[in-house]
């Protein structure tokens, strides 16, 4: 057993208050509760017990800035939710030597670890998830080339955020010949989409993907309904694919699909073990029945990375008790495989992750989940990004983000040999 | 008929509205002649092709006004909450959005504890007579007679303190509107006219007869009742309306209390539209062009602001936004009501600001 | 009082007794109202020339019209042999005509230093980044327009009401400052708005005395609209009455008290 | 400190004064005290003057009485205020108005965005006694000043000075009350007008009962219509009696009639600015 | 008795028209300048001078701008935040073009740009008024920060779509980007805030000052004074997007330090700069310090303070407290004291002059 001093501190920025509560408390939930089941189960990692907590931001940036200069220098990585935190958050980050584990959000060029070895985007980016939503697209078309002809609209935040995935699907479209439509929506008009749907039945998209966030995702699922869209050929990224999402169109919302990278109810191992742990320990602030869903699986997933990425900087410094020196060290080099998720009980939760020193994100695969009315179901197979499309991107970005910032810290650390 | 030479011409220009429309029709001119010249360039983009795709398909067409009338009356519901409280005690209540929310979730929140659905609208009622009581009394009574801007201020701490309170009470998440449950009609009615098919939803149509109806009804009220009368001499100065014997305290209680079931209507129409939470308090700012329009203290104002800017906003978005990549409706809706404005600076139905000296 | 201090910047272009303002078949309507129909009068050099009326006759309309608050849709008016068509009140104030208001109008957040600092506005040139540094020209443009303004504190004797902000004083010392800041602006042409109103007696002896000395000693021309016959009578050279927008009638006091008119419209049975 | 030492006809009984201020201070904004030990009796029925040059405390005094400090950050620190046998410094405005007494402020304030009749309608607001009845007493209005009526449906904002005044004046009488208490009434009133409020003053005394505050300027009318006078200098009353005996004092004559000396004096022969003699200083 | 001007008698005008004219007063500014440039520095912590003093600082200066319109002019805006932006969008084209020049000189450059766009949109002001005029600005905020979303040129293109903020340095000391310190950032916005503040005192106290107020009061008296209202009103709002766009500048060089500007320069923002300004005391420069202090220091210091007070640190627990709590401290103060908390200052002040009598 370990010394009670053993601990490792770790915050973690949640939103359970301000207009985009509704997805931060879920997530909240989940990346608490796995981190509590971890602490009670094995009394830690490896011994050691990780004290969580929680700085709360509202989802506003200014808040999350406050919230890295109060945490920077007690936690082992900062984990900014949200990705006006991210952008933030990154330079100075190099300068206080912080790793920022931002999953699946923030910025996509990070994922260059060259450029960026501070930073860490897995399991993928939103420029990954674009290409998958085409992939989703011809495969339902029934192949790439039936792509050419068609409509793809991109319904999106009108914010950096929701215009990241217009780049690739720009490339893309001209490479397989599908007309690219965009249709912003303002933060302020998020539950006021009357005139886009007007839009989108005068142009008839064959297919919408929707890069949206909070509020506007419900609305949106409603005002598919509404205007008769096929609603099986509207498809979040996956944040939007929250339970109260879809939950919100009723029973017509069945057949909503979104990208996901993480599977969505009980029926896995670590998932009864937070229930069995904490939950019915009454430790949680989750009631049971939600539990498993979405966006708290989603929660889990991002504390198990925190907590792998903890072991393998264990396993590679010898110490128990790490440095966000070392635990960047673990991040740059997980390595999650089948075997490895099997014993954390995540068999088929989520696929193989493996970051190395160049690429911060791995490009793994997502899958499209649908709404079947009452939970989210994977519908298809798992797919895997184009990464030859998403990666010069990337590398370009990187080196035009690090060129203009002038003066950005070379990168000295160096890599594993493992890696 | 000679006596007609003798007098000054009469400077027609110096009507606003004739100068409004000699501009207008100077600048349609010149775009049609424009169009002309060069018949796939920008000018004809904007001037031409608009139209021609409003020929080209009338159902569309059809279509974008009646959302655009829609959004019209649900931006009235909110505006109307604004102007109650300005209209009757000079308040800019900034709390309104907040007041919106603040009642949907307590219907839905005392239907998610069992309640049945009309109890809880009966129990919400009484709740947003609570708020007004306390808001007069711990607010307002103390702040008699100070300047607008101040009240405004207060209205401001009355906003944070609900967000506080709603969102430690209900939680974040976002819930659904027990539409059904108040037996609001669901499903829509498709006409096949004009070619095509215009889908008018249920809900909206109820949506806009409750708010004509509650419109009409406070309209007459303010306009006719003592109590209207009152409500329109507080606003105008509190001292003087202290002076005449009319009771503040009462007054505050019964507008507020109005604007609380108005919140309460808007937030059970605006839920079931999208979802009940927090975030529909932003919606509330897109009231604000609607109040301004229609003139800070008209209700049919309200109505009429709501109507413009709902059909102008639509149809600014859906034929001409695409030109300048869309999302031009964030504000295109300012934009309307400052070109009205700057004809009618009180407003379209606004009280002329007295300007004497 | 500092005398030579407040001597009229401008030379005056027109001599004692010539006609320096002249109105000729002024009317003015507000939808159906009929606020002004038809007057004419005219003020000359120097003299104290009153406008009285039952209330709602047109007087305070009348002035707006001079100082181009008011536009009248038909007559002339002719300032210092000049015909404007259509002024702008501050146009009017940069030609030299001053005035104070009926409802005092006051900028009530301001100290009454501060409001009488403001007659000063038009004669102050400094630029925009001299005052942004409050040094050099500026300050010394500062320091020799408040030498001006003390001495106008001085004659109105508020010296004690300096510093404090005007809105809560009480009416009758709000009077005397809007009065000071009329002054400020040394004006050729003074129009008063009933600047005895709420006075006391004694009060009213001062108001008088201020207004005597200024139209004395710097021959400022003054119209003056007041209720008070007995102030009226004692101060104005001439007097015009109108009645329902109407002129009823034009002369001396003596002349207008003894016109049966003005007594049936106007003063009552008791004068 | 106290008036007791100026001599002062013996309040004969308590039943017979509608209205007494004992002793009362007020203070502004926390820190300005104003009155400083104000007391003053109105008889049932009668008409009571308050004289005194600008800024003694006049408005302030009758602000007191009808609980409209409050809204201007002032409040009564001490003393009482008794109307109709009940205490009433700690009621709101309209409960005082509801018992029969109403202000008429200094400075208009009518509702500018109203008309005309709309204002004269809310002094009727605490009325209880029917459409016809307001009716009535509207048409009463309207006779004592035509102008109104000529000018009813205008918005009150845009009417002159005068016509602001009266309707203020009408506005108070609409609600039928037991007290006035009238802040300078006359001021921007033609001569004519003046005269004819007063003489309305008195009707309404004579006739209906109406009992009178009034706080006036032009002295020379207000004692020849009151019964008894207060004068007050720097918030403090420094001396009362009854009216006429008020005209008679030499001071009185001199400082606020202009009658000192015999007859009155031009104002263009006032050569120098008064000394001004006080009373207290 | 320790707070009296008895005694202090001003020989000169000049003496008289002093900012301020009590030897009290001038000896508190300084110890107050001492303690911002010497004890602050040297005892503060990262934490406090980056996320308390910083944002005090450029709130504070924001607010001074939106006091200049509001409190001095009278003119209602709502579109504070969205001139800010102008001023930080406009800061980084110019470093972008001039990378050479000096960013201090830039971030007051970048003002000018935001003077010109705040006049552009005040000049409906001169027919509308009070709340109404509120939609011009409204207008204003919503179209620019669509424009800061649509229009790449501003944010020279990223793919992030914010602004990435560039290290410049000051005589080799790096005073923006990741490596300067909170403290090199921390005397720039201090030095810009206090020099800034002076010239809008002076401002404020002067000709155009006293034009300013004229039209707040009573702009119909103010023409009749012969105060040109287009001008007095341009020059008004001209001034304060000027001192605007300095703070939006100051927000993301030296404060952000990057970002997604577009969601830093809302409406919300907006809102907060106006109640600070309301809060702190309309028409009065140290209000604005006062309201930023509250607004923006208050929610932080609660934050940290209510856990010591035995409220549970519990995220959202604590924020709902916190909001509540701001909002009903809010409404007392407002209801202490409506002229704000200048207003409270200077009774204070008063009480202290007649100490120890009551009044
Ligand atoms: N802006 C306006 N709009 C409408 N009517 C107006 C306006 N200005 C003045 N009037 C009307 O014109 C008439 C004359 O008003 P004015 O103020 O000139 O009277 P006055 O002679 O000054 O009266 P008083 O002695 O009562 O001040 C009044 O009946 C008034 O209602
Ligand atoms: N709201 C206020 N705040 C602070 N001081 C005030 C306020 N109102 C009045 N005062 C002060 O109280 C004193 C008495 O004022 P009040 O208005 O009662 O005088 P008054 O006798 O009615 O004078 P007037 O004849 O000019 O109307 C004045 O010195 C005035 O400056
Ligand atoms: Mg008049
Ligand atoms: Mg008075």
């Amino acid at each position: 057993p370990a010394n009670a001093q053993e601990t490792i501190y770790f915050s973690n920025n949640a939103y359970r208050t301000g207009p985009f509560s509704g997805s931060g408390i879920p997530i909240g939930d989940g990346m608490r509760d796995y981190i509590s089941m971890i602490n009670e189960r094995d009394g830690g990692v490896n011994g050691v017990k990780i004290i969580y907590e929680e700085c709360e931001t509202g989802y506003d940036t200014k808040k999350s800035i406050e919230c890295y200069e109060q945490v920077k220098s007690k936690t082992i990585v900062y984990s900014p939710w949200s990705t006006g935190a991210t952008l933030a958050a990154i330079p100075r980050a190099h300068v206080d030597k912080l790793p920022i584990l931002s999953m699946a959000y923030g910025l996509s060029a990070s994922a260059d670890g060259t450029n960026f070895p501070w930073v860490f985007i897995p399991p993928l980016t939103y420029w990954d998830g674009a290409s998958v939503m085409v992939k989703h697209m011809a495969a339902e078309l029934g192949g790439m080339d039936k792509l050419k002809g068609k409509k793809l609209g991109l319904i999106h935040l009108d914010a950096p955020f929701g215009k990241e995935p217009i780049p690739v699907l720009e490339n893309l479209a001209k490479k397989y010949g599908f007309e690219l439509k965009l249709y912003p929506v303002a933060a302020a008009d998020m539950q006021n989409q009357g005139s886009l749907w007007l839009s989108i039945r005068r142009d008839r998209p064959d297919f919408l993907y929707n890069q949206g966030w909070g509020a506007m995702n419900p609305t949106a699922v409603k005002e598919a309904i509404k205007n008769n869209f096929p609603i099986n050929k509207l498809v979040g990224v996956w944040w939007a694919g929250g339970d109260d999402d879809a939950r919100a169109g009723g029973a017509e919302a069945k057949g909503y699909r979104s990208l996901n990278f993480n599977a969505a109810g009980q029926n896995f191992p670590v998932i009864q073990d937070i229930l069995k742990h904490v939950v019915e320990k009454g430790k949680s602030t989750t009631p049971k029945e939600k539990v498993g869903e979405n966006l708290y699986n989603r929660g889990v997933y991002n504390s198990m990375l925190v907590v792998e990425a903890i072991r393998t900087a264990q396993k590679l410094t010898g110490k128990k008790v790490i440095t966000p020196e070392d635990m960047r060290r673990g991040l740059e080099n997980l390595n999650i495989d089948e075997a490895r998720l099997k014993e954390i009980g995540m068999a088929g939760f989520a696929s193989p992750v493996k970051v190395s020193c160049t690429d911060h994100s791995g490009h793994h695969k997502a899958y499209v989940a649908e709404w079947d009315g009452t939970k989210w179901t994977q519908k298809g197979d798992w797919i895997e990004p184009m990464k030859d499309e998403v990666r010069p991107l990337i590398e370009a970005n990187a080196k035009d983000y690090v060129e203009k910032a002038g003066n950005w810290p070379k990168r000295t650390e160096p890599c594993e040999k493992s890696s | 008929m000679s006596d007609i030479a003798a007098q000054p011409a009469p400077n027609l220009l110096a009507n606003g509205w004739i100068k409004a429309g000699v501009i207008v029709v100077g600048l349609v001119a010149a775009a049609l002649i424009g169009a002309r010249i060069d018949p796939t360039g920008t000018i004809h983009n904007i001037f031409v092709d608009p139209f021609n795709q409003m020929v080209q398909a009338p159902d569309l067409l059809a279509q974008t006004i009646w959302e655009g009338l829609v959004s019209g009356v649900l931006y009235a519901l909110i505006a109307l909450g604004f102007v109650l409280i300005f209209k009757a005690s000079g308040v800019f209540n900034f709390a309104q959005g907040i007041m919106v929310v603040f009642a949907a979730l307590t219907l839905v929140g005392l239907y998610e504890k069992g309640v049945p659905a009309f109890l809880a609208v009966i129990l919400t009622l009484g709740v947003m007579f609570a708020l007004a009581v306390t808001i007069e009394r711990v607010v307002l009574r103390p702040l008699v007679n100070q300047p607008d801007i101040i009240l405004f201020m207060a209205t401001f701490g009355i906003t944070y303190f609900l967000i506080g309170f709603g969102e430690a009470i209900f939680g974040g998440n976002p819930k659904q509107m027990i539409a059904e449950q108040l037996y609001l009609p669901k499903g829509a009615i498709d006409l096949k006219i004009l070619g095509g098919i215009v889908s008018l939803q249920k809900i909206d149509i109820a949506a806009a007869i409750i708010a004509s109806l509650m419109i009409a009804v406070l309209a007459l009220f303010f306009q006719y009742t003592r109590i209207g009368r009152a409500l329109r001499a507080v606003a105008d100065s509190h001292k003087a309306a202290l002076s005449v014997g009319i009771s503040l305290n009462q007054i505050w209680v019964i507008v507020w209390f109005t604007a609380g079931i108005v919140a309460l209507i808007t937030g059970i129409m605006w839920g079931a539209r999208s979802d009940v939470s927090f975030a529909l308090e932003i919606v509330a700012l897109k009231a604000l062009p609607v109040l301004i329009l229609g003139g800070f203290t008209s209700i049919p104002g309200a109505i009429v602001g709501g109507l413009i800017i709902g059909i102008g906003e639509k149809l600014g978005e859906f034929y001409w936004g695409p030109l300048i990549g869309g999302g031009i409706e964030s504000w295109l809706a300012y934009f309307i009501a400052l070109g009205f404005l700057l004809f009618r600076p009180q407003g379209l139905f606004g009280d002329k600001i007295i300007e004497r000296i | 009082m500092n005398a030579h201090s407040m001597a009229v910047a401008g030379a005056p272009v027109t001599h004692k007794g010539e006609v320096l303002l002249s109105v000729e078949n002024v009317s003015l309507r507000f939808g159906g109202v009929k606020a002004i129909s038809d007057v004419s009068f005219d003020i000359r050099k120097g003299e104290i020339r009153a406008i009285i009326g039952p209330n709602g006759a047109g007087k305070t309309s009348m002035l707006n019209c001079i100082n181009g608050f008011y536009h009248p849709q038909e007559g002339r008016i002719t300032y210092k042999g000049v015909r404007r068509a259509k002024v702008r009140p501050h146009q009017a104030a940069a030609a030299g005509i001053a005035r104070t208001f009926q409802n005092v109008a006051l900028f009530k957040g301001m100290s009454t230093l501060d409001n009488i600092m403001t007659g000063r506005t038009l004669k102050m040139r400094k630029g925009f980044f001299w005052q942004a540094l409050r040094h050099g020209p500026a300050m010394s443009e500062e320091i020799e327009h408040r030498k001006v303004v003390e001495d106008i504190i001085d004659f109105l004797q508020i010296q004690h009401i300096r510093k404090l902000p005007v809105g809560k004083l009480p009416y009758g010392l709000q009077k005397r400052v809007e009065l000071g800041r009329a002054l400020a602006m040394e004006p050729e042409l003074l129009l008063l708005d009933e600047p005895m109103a709420g006075m006391n007696l004694e009060e009213k002896e001062d108001m008088c005395r201020f207004i005597l000395d200024v139209n004395n000693q710097f021959g400022t021309t003054i119209a003056l609209i007041e209720h008070d016959m007995g102030v009226v009578m004692d101060l104005s050279d001439r007097v015009v009455v109108l009645e329902y927008g109407r002129k009823i009638a034009d002369g001396t006091p003596a002349e207008v008290k003894a016109d049966q008119r003005v007594i049936d419209a106007y003063l009552g049975v008791a004068h | 400190m106290s008036t007791a030492i100026l001599e002062k006809p013996a309040t004969a009984a308590a039943t017979d004064t509608i209205l007494s201020l004992n002793n009362i201070e007020v203070i502004y904004d926390h820190v300005i005290l104003v009155l400083k030990g104000v007391s003053l009796q109105v008889p049932r029925k009668g008409i009571v003057a308050i004289l005194g040059a600008n800024g003694a405390g006049k408005t302030t005094t009758l602000k007191a009485i009808s609980n409209l400090l409050k809204a201007e950050r002032g409040e009564v620190t001490k003393g009482s205020i008794v109307f109709d046998g009940e205490r009433v410094d700690k009621m709101s405005p309209n409960e005082l108005v509801c018992r029969g007494c109403i202000q008429v402020m200094e400075g208009r304030h009518c509702f500018g965005h109203l008309s005309i009749e709309e204002n004269l309608l809310t002094g009727a607001f605490t009325r209880r006694d029917g459409n016809a009845a307001i009716k009535r007493d509207l048409e009463k209005i309207y006779e004592l000043f035509p102008r109104l009526k000529q000018r009813r449906n205008s918005q009150a904002g845009y009417t002159s000075g005068g016509e602001q005044q009266m309707c203020a004046i009408g506005r108070a009488m609409m609600s039928k009350p037991k007290m006035i208490l009238l802040d300078e009434p006359s001021m921007g009133l033609a001569p004519q007008i003046v005269e004819e409020i007063f003489e309305i003053v008195r009707q309404l005394n004579d006739s209906e009962g109406v009992s009178f505050l009034v706080a006036e300027q032009n002295t020379n009318m207000a004692l020849r219509y009151a019964t008894y006078g207060y004068i007050m200098e720097t918030g403090r009353v420094v001396m009362d009696g009854e009216a006429n005996m008020l005209r008679e004092n030499e001071d009185v004559k001199e400082f606020y009639l202009g009658v000192a000396e015999g007859d009155k004096k031009s104002f263009r022969e006032v050569k120098s600015y008064k000394r001004r003699k006080r009373w207290l200083s | 008795m320790f707070y009296r001007e008895a005694g202090q008698y001003k020989s000169t005008y000049a003496a008289d028209m002093a900012v301020f004219p009590l030897r009290q007063d001038r000896i508190g500014i300084a110890v107050i300048l001492a303690i911002a440039f010497i004890v602050i520095p040297l005892t503060g912590n990262d934490f406090f001078i980056a996320s308390v003093m910083i944002p005090f600082l450029v709130l504070s200066l924001a607010a001074i701008g939106l006091n200049i319109l509001t409190g001095y002019t009278g003119l209602i805006s709502l579109g504070t935040a969205a001139f800010m932006g102008v001023g930080a969008y406009s800061c980084y084209k110019l470093t972008t073009f001039f990378p050479g020049v000096n960013i201090i000189v830039l971030i007051l450059l970048s003002g000018l740009f935001s003077a010109a766009i705040g006049v552009l949109f005040g000049l409906p002001s001169l027919r509308i008024k009070g709340f109404y005029l509120a939609v011009a600005t409204l207008a204003a905020q919503f179209f620019l920060q669509w424009a800061f979303v649509r229009v790449p040129w501003l944010f020279n293109y990223n793919a992030s779509g914010a602004i990435e903020v560039p290290q410049r340095t000051l005589f080799g000391l790096p005073i923006t980007g990741a490596s300067a310190t909170p403290e090199t950032r921390y005397f720039v916005c201090l030095g810009l805030v206090v020099v800034l503040t002076w010239f809008a005192s002076n401002l404020v106290h002067g000709k155009l000052g006293r034009s300013w107020m004229a039209v707040r009061d009573m702009d119909i008296a103010a023409e009749l004074m012969g105060i040109k209202l287009l001008n007095a009103k341009l020059t008004a709002f001209a001034v304060s997007s000027y001192f605007a766009g300095v703070a939006g500048a100051m927000m993301i060089f030296l404060w952000y330090g990057g970002g997604e500007a577009n969601d830093v320069f809302t409406i919300r923002l907006s809102f907060t700069i106006l109640f600070m300004v309301i809060i702190g005391g309309l028409g009065s420069l140290i209000g604005s310090f006062f309201g930023a202090a509250f607004l923006s220091a208050l929610p932080t210091a609660l934050k940290f303070g209510l856990p010591a007070l035995g409220v549970p640190i519990g995220g959202a627990t604590a924020e709902h407290v916190t909001f509540m709590l701001v909002g009903a401290l809010i409404i007392v103060f407002l209801i202490v004291e409506p002229h704000g908390l200048a207003r409270l200052w200077q009774i204070g002040k008063q009480k202290l002059r007649t100490w120890p009598f009551p009044y």
